[in-house]
């Protein structure tokens, strides 16, 4: 009896150990990048001071009060959200009908869909660019540099994911609850908002969450496909490692200030992320 | 005939976007892969080149050994991510206070920009006012400089990785193993199976496709790893971390040498979708098994 | 009834009201950006009272509400264009000016991208001096001379050409003289010590006592490398964090490539990299001196230096050096120009302020005449312009902005706050006096030695080459290669790369 | 109302049997062909076509797609 509460008592002790170890190895990283944005310049080096006692406010506030970047941070914001919201909806769509249709070769489609999510960027970034500045054009209004431009090509890394996360999750609904529903009168579209959605729920809110980050969090193709206008905040945080001074206090404020949104998105839902992160792969 | 129309319809704006802006680009970079095509060459034109820039590919050997070195990375860091992962994922199962928090904090490197995470290393390990050097010398004599030790440079590469990524492969695992039956388990613990046995013969099959999606996944995004090395290491010192990404943009930016480059893409491509399908296939496989046993 | 049939509408309208919020036109059509408040730029207003005003409203009057869009580096030089200058002249003109203030790589990208696809996104695009073989070579560029030939009411009677230094020649056609950029940067990579270090007369008995001759800034390799030394060992001794050079020597960037071609090897009579600008060829067996004796000594001496540079050193770019000179961590190093101002001056960001001072490199024997009748150099005059491209759809509105960034009148600001000179009489003006006096005589360098130095050599493949070279120079770095083998495989791969780009064939 | 016979469980890889170890479709098959038309291209390429030109290869990888299809 008190050997195996002992042993109990040891794993938990161990659990402990073991989770403290590795909040302490997330978090340090993290804290440097925060006490760097602390620093003035001419305290940079000064790595004995382990414990951060000043704050170098201007790093914080000449990004935060330039207007310019005030748009990027808005951008970003718009982008992400947009293209998350695109996203989560497109492939609630696609991965009803690959789910409940008998469509010709939808494994290969399916496959197709993912392959688009593999390919090296930067080569890529080429043609992108000339599709924008020259096929997606109305006159003088071109697809370069606007933020529904940036919308749509995040489509093709987090569009793949989405479908992939959602596949799973509609292959895992019961087809007997569809029926259910359409012998009680319901038409399709009542069948995917009122019996489909509410399930999916919980995938479709980490699809949400995980295309907004990756959206958010996207460098290359925000840094060739925008110039001033759309620029996004990942493009703003590159922009300061710059000649005659990469500023270091100035940079890691910066991407304080890029992850923090992030961070906060996390911590509301996380616990979404557990729910919602099955891949469908694990039928009950 | 006509349900299977509403199917398509529903599929449409999916295969639509993806087609523009995912297929055609791709169709494009096909285009070039057979044309010299360089700003700097003495004609700048575009010239029709065949089969040529893949003909100097496949001897170019800084380049092969670029890709080498990229799934040497790419290998050890999904393995050692899943490994960390489904073990930090078991730990989870079980309540104890303070979990959530733990846990949440495990999450936060997944949110934050590759280019930041990149960044945030570099202030670690840049020698002058990073922690790590000054610390590692001060304390174990260790002499840690990525800007001169190739060794240390690859596997702090790799450690910044397992950094980011672990969280994600511990929360799909997490998910996995919560949403897994636990009456086989225990039925096979009364039956006199011990832990390594459950184990072996029941938890790691059921989380098979778990497993292998999150390899998919995971395998995908390191095989194109560019924005944290690249802010790390710049892909050096000399070669030790300059992978394909890097390389690739490398040769498409600073040289403009796009035939070649969009040579170079599609032969990445190329191995990541033959793994892919392998995996795939893999994937099929399992679930054809598990649903007739 | 009426609600479930809503719903699966609503769904896609939503989506379609998220991208039109998206796609409209930004909220704020660029917000002209004040004045920045920093202090580098503090002397902005006074430059305004310049020039004749109401020329500049009649000649833009047919351009007022066109948008000029540009891409720079984020130097100094370019933030004030973008914080100063650009207002400016919208106030002046009624045309506006988006400035696209980006990264080295970025920058390049961006632009060789929108005059190869002819795209017409950029009306001005800056120059870096390296670049404009090729962009002369692909006719990238608009003939400048020829634009204000054609548009004469456009040519502002406040730009002249014979009013900038001989940077300028950089920037015209060799066969023509006709002008395609407008210099808007121009320095020198100087060789930075610290004042404090070298004048204390106890560090001067020290050093004399150990290497028998007196301690003063280097004017030979020789000598430099026992400053070198000399500072480490004492940094050392008295647990100081110094170390007795600085090394632009990051294993992953091309910086490391430039410090080594551009400041170290002509110091030792290598020119032009090496290459045959004749044959387009680089190894000494086909007439090139890329791995010649003279060119592996310069580089052991170059990887030497490593041994006294602080442990920074090896991820080191140009950015890096001036932070590492700035901090107090070197004694001596080569550090480009443009960081000189600030250096020496601004106490927020720099440890040194009141300490520097600027010299020569050190130099072989033979090279400061090579240099004086015009057949070497003795480093690098790095700037750039602004020119306007070829595919350029508002090229009149940006000439007058060129011309407009060109008078004379905005120049002393500018260079006070940019550590930059492109017109001979700025030299003169008080405030760069006072800047002069503060950076121990950079300026003064600049004028008086400026003709010793010089742009990069006129290759049309410029940033391919030094792609091709540049992984020799960082295994070299990090120890993976010896100087002799590094510089044999560097000029094998160099020939290489130009034979593939159908030179010297 | 729509048909329900439109309604069925997720459809499960509908191919048939070749002498592949897997079961496939006419599209897998073609698949198949171009992975490895590509990769004998490139291997040749590599390490053949110093002594045969590459015009061998792609008759041999063409009878192979063919036999591919038909067959597998």
């Amino acid at each position: 009896m008190t050997s195996t509460s002992f042993r109990k008592n040891l794993g938990l002790i161990a659990t402990y150990a073991l989770w403290i170890i590795l909040t302490v190895i997330t978090l340090l990283p993290i804290y440097w990048l925060f006490a760097i944005s602390a620093r003035s310049r001419v305290e940079l080096f000064d790595v004995g001071n382990f414990i951060q006692t000043t704050f170098y406010a201007p790093n914080y506030l000449e990004p935060l009060t330039d207007p310019v970047f005030q748009r990027y941070l808005i951008n970003s914001l718009i982008v992400a959200t947009s293209n998350a919201l695109l996203v989560s909806v497109l492939a609630v769509l696609a991965t009803y009908a690959l789910s409940r249709w008998k469509l010709a070769g939808s494994n290969n489609i399916f496959f197709w869909l993912i392959t688009n999510r593999m390919a090296p960027p930067a080569a890529f970034a080429l043609p992108m660019f000339l599709l924008f500045t020259r096929v997606f054009r109305i006159g003088q209004w071109t697809m370069f540099d606007t933020r529904i431009g940036l919308i749509l090509v995040y489509c093709v890394f987090n569009l793949p994911f989405a479908v992939w996360l959602m596949k799973g999750i509609m292959d895992g609904i019961p087809i007997e609850l569809d029926e259910a529903a359409r012998v009680d009168g319901a038409n399709r579209w009542t069948v995917l908002v009122r019996v489909i959605l509410p399930l999916t729920a919980p995938g479709l809110a980490i699809t949400f969450i995980l295309s907004w980050i990756f959206a958010w969090n996207e460098y290359l193709f925000a840094a060739s496909l925008t110039s001033v206008n759309a620029r996004t905040i990942t493009t703003g945080l590159a922009g300061y490692i710059s000649v005659t001074g990469t500023e270091w206090g100035q940079m890691a404020a910066v991407a304080m200030i890029a992850t923090l949104p992030a961070l906060i998105f996390l911590i509301f839902i996380q616990r979404y992320i557990v729910m919602g992160l099955t891949f469908g792969a694990v039928k009950e | 005939m006509d349900s299977n129309r509403t199917g398509w319809g529903l599929l449409a704006p999916t295969l639509i976007i993806l087609g523009v802006m995912g297929l055609l680009p791709f169709l494009y970079v096909l285009y070039i892969s057979f044309f010299d095509w360089n700003v700097f060459s003495a004609s700048g034109q575009m010239e029709w080149a065949g089969v040529n820039n893949f003909r100097r590919l496949v001897f170019d050997s800084a380049f092969l050994g670029s890709l080498g070195r990229t799934l040497l990375f790419t290998l050890l860091a999904v393995t050692s991510e899943l490994i960390l992962g489904f073990l930090l994922a078991s730990t989870l199962l079980r309540d104890f206070p303070g979990k959530i928090v733990f846990r949440t904090i495990h999450a936060l490197p997944l949110v934050i920009a590759p280019i930041a995470v990149g960044a945030t290393w570099r202030l670690l390990t840049i020698p002058g006012f990073g922690l790590a050097p000054y610390y590692l010398d001060r304390w174990f004599d260790i002499d840690y400089n990525i800007g001169r030790y190739a060794e240390q440079a690859f596997f702090t590469t790799l450690a910044m990785d397992i950094w980011h990524w672990t969280p994600f492969v511990t929360l799909t695992m997490l998910a996995g193993l919560t949403a897994m039956p636990k009456e086989p388990q225990e039925q096979a613990r009364v039956d006199g199976a011990n832990r390594w046995q459950v184990l072996r013969f029941l938890t790691i099959p059921m989380m098979m496709p778990v497993i292998v999606t999150t390899v998919f996944i995971r395998m995908m995004d390191a095989l194109r790893i560019v924005d944290e090395v690249f802010m790390l290491t710049g892909g050096g010192p000399g070669n030790a971390t300059r992978y394909v990404g890097i390389y690739i943009w490398r040769v498409v930016f600073p040289q403009t040498d796009y035939g070649y480059g969009s040579a170079m893409s599609l032969l990445v491509l190329y191995f990541t979708i033959v793994l892919a399908w392998l995996l795939f296939v893999a994937l099929a496989q399992v679930g054809n098994q598990q649903s007739s046993s | 009834m009426s609600s479930r049939r809503l719903l699966p509408l609503l769904v896609p309208l939503m989506i379609v009201s998220m991208i039109l919020a998206a796609c409209s036109a930004p909220a704020a059509p660029a917000p002209t950006a004040e004045p920045a408040a920093g202090t580098d730029t503090s002397g902005g207003d006074s430059a305004a009272a310049s020039g004749d005003t109401s020329w500049w409203s009649e000649a833009a009057a047919p351009y007022a509400g066109v948008t000029l869009r540009g891409v720079s580096e984020s130097t100094p030089a370019s933030r004030y264009v973008e914080e100063v200058l650009a207002p400016m002249f919208t106030e002046a003109t009624g045309i506006n000016v988006e400035f696209e203030v980006t990264s080295w790589d970025e920058m390049y990208q961006k632009a060789i991208q929108d005059m190869e696809a002819n795209t017409g996104i950029y009306d001005f695009v800056y120059i870096e001096q390296d670049i404009i073989y090729t962009y002369l070579g692909r006719d990238f560029l608009t003939n400048l001379t020829q634009l204000m030939a054609d548009n004469e009411n456009l040519a502002s009677p406040d730009f002249d050409v014979n009013n900038f230094t001989s940077f300028i020649d950089n920037f015209k056609d060799p066969e023509t003289g006709d002008l395609y950029g407008v210099p808007m940067e121009a320095f020198i990579k100087i060789n930075l010590y610290r004042t404090d270090l070298f004048d204390d007369p106890d560090i001067q008995a020290a050093f004399e006592a150990e290497y028998g001759y007196p301690l003063s800034v280097a004017t030979t390799h020789e000598q430099y490398r026992d400053n070198a030394e000399f500072f480490t060992a004492y940094g050392e001794e008295n647990d100081m964090d110094l170390w007795g050079t600085t090394v632009q020597g990051h294993t992953g960037h091309p910086s490391a490539t430039y410090e080594f071609v551009e400041s170290i090897a002509p110091t030792y009579g290598v020119y032009n990299w090496g290459v045959n600008l004749d044959t387009w060829k680089a190894c000494v067996d086909n007439g090139g001196e890329m791995n010649s004796d003279t060119a592996k000594e310069a580089l052991n001496f170059w990887l030497d230096m490593l041994n006294y540079a602080p442990p920074e050193a090896t991820s080191s770019t140009w950015d890096e050096v001036a932070a590492s000179f700035a901090a107090g961590r070197a004694a001596q190093g080569w550090v480009y120009g443009e960081n000189a101002t600030w250096i020496a001056t601004d106490t927020d960001r720099s440890a040194v302020v009141g300490n520097v001072g600027v010299a020569r490199s050190p130099l072989s024997d033979g090279v400061l005449e090579e240099a004086e009748s015009g057949e070497g150099y003795i480093g690098y005059y790095d700037g750039g312009a602004f020119g306007v491209p070829h595919s350029s759809r508002n090229k009149e509105a940006a000439l007058l902005w060129l011309e407009f960034i060109g008078q004379e009148s905005v120049q002393a600001d500018w260079a006070v706050a940019g550590s930059r000179i492109v017109m001979n009489s700025t030299f003169d003006d008080p405030k760069v006096q006072e800047a002069d006096v503060a950076t121990n005589g950079y300026y003064t360098m600049l004028k008086d030695d400026g003709p010793l130095y010089r742009g990069a050599p006129p290759f049309p493949f410029h940033n391919t080459l030094r792609e091709s070279m540049d992984p020799f120079f960082w295994q070299a770095l990090a120890g993976e290669l010896t100087a002799e083998e590094a510089l044999d495989q560097a000029c094998a791969a160099a020939e290489a790369a130009m034979v593939q780009l159908g030179y010297g064939e | 109302m729509e048909d329900l016979s439109g309604v069925q469980a997720p459809v499960e890889h509908k191919g048939r049997k070749g002498f592949l170890p897997i079961e496939t479709n006419t599209f897998d098959r073609v698949f198949i062909s171009v992975i490895i038309w590509v990769a004998i291209h490139l291997l040749w390429m590599r390490f053949l076509e110093a002594y045969l030109p590459l015009w061998i290869a792609g008759i041999i990888c063409l009878a192979l797609a063919v036999w591919i299809i038909r067959k597998g």
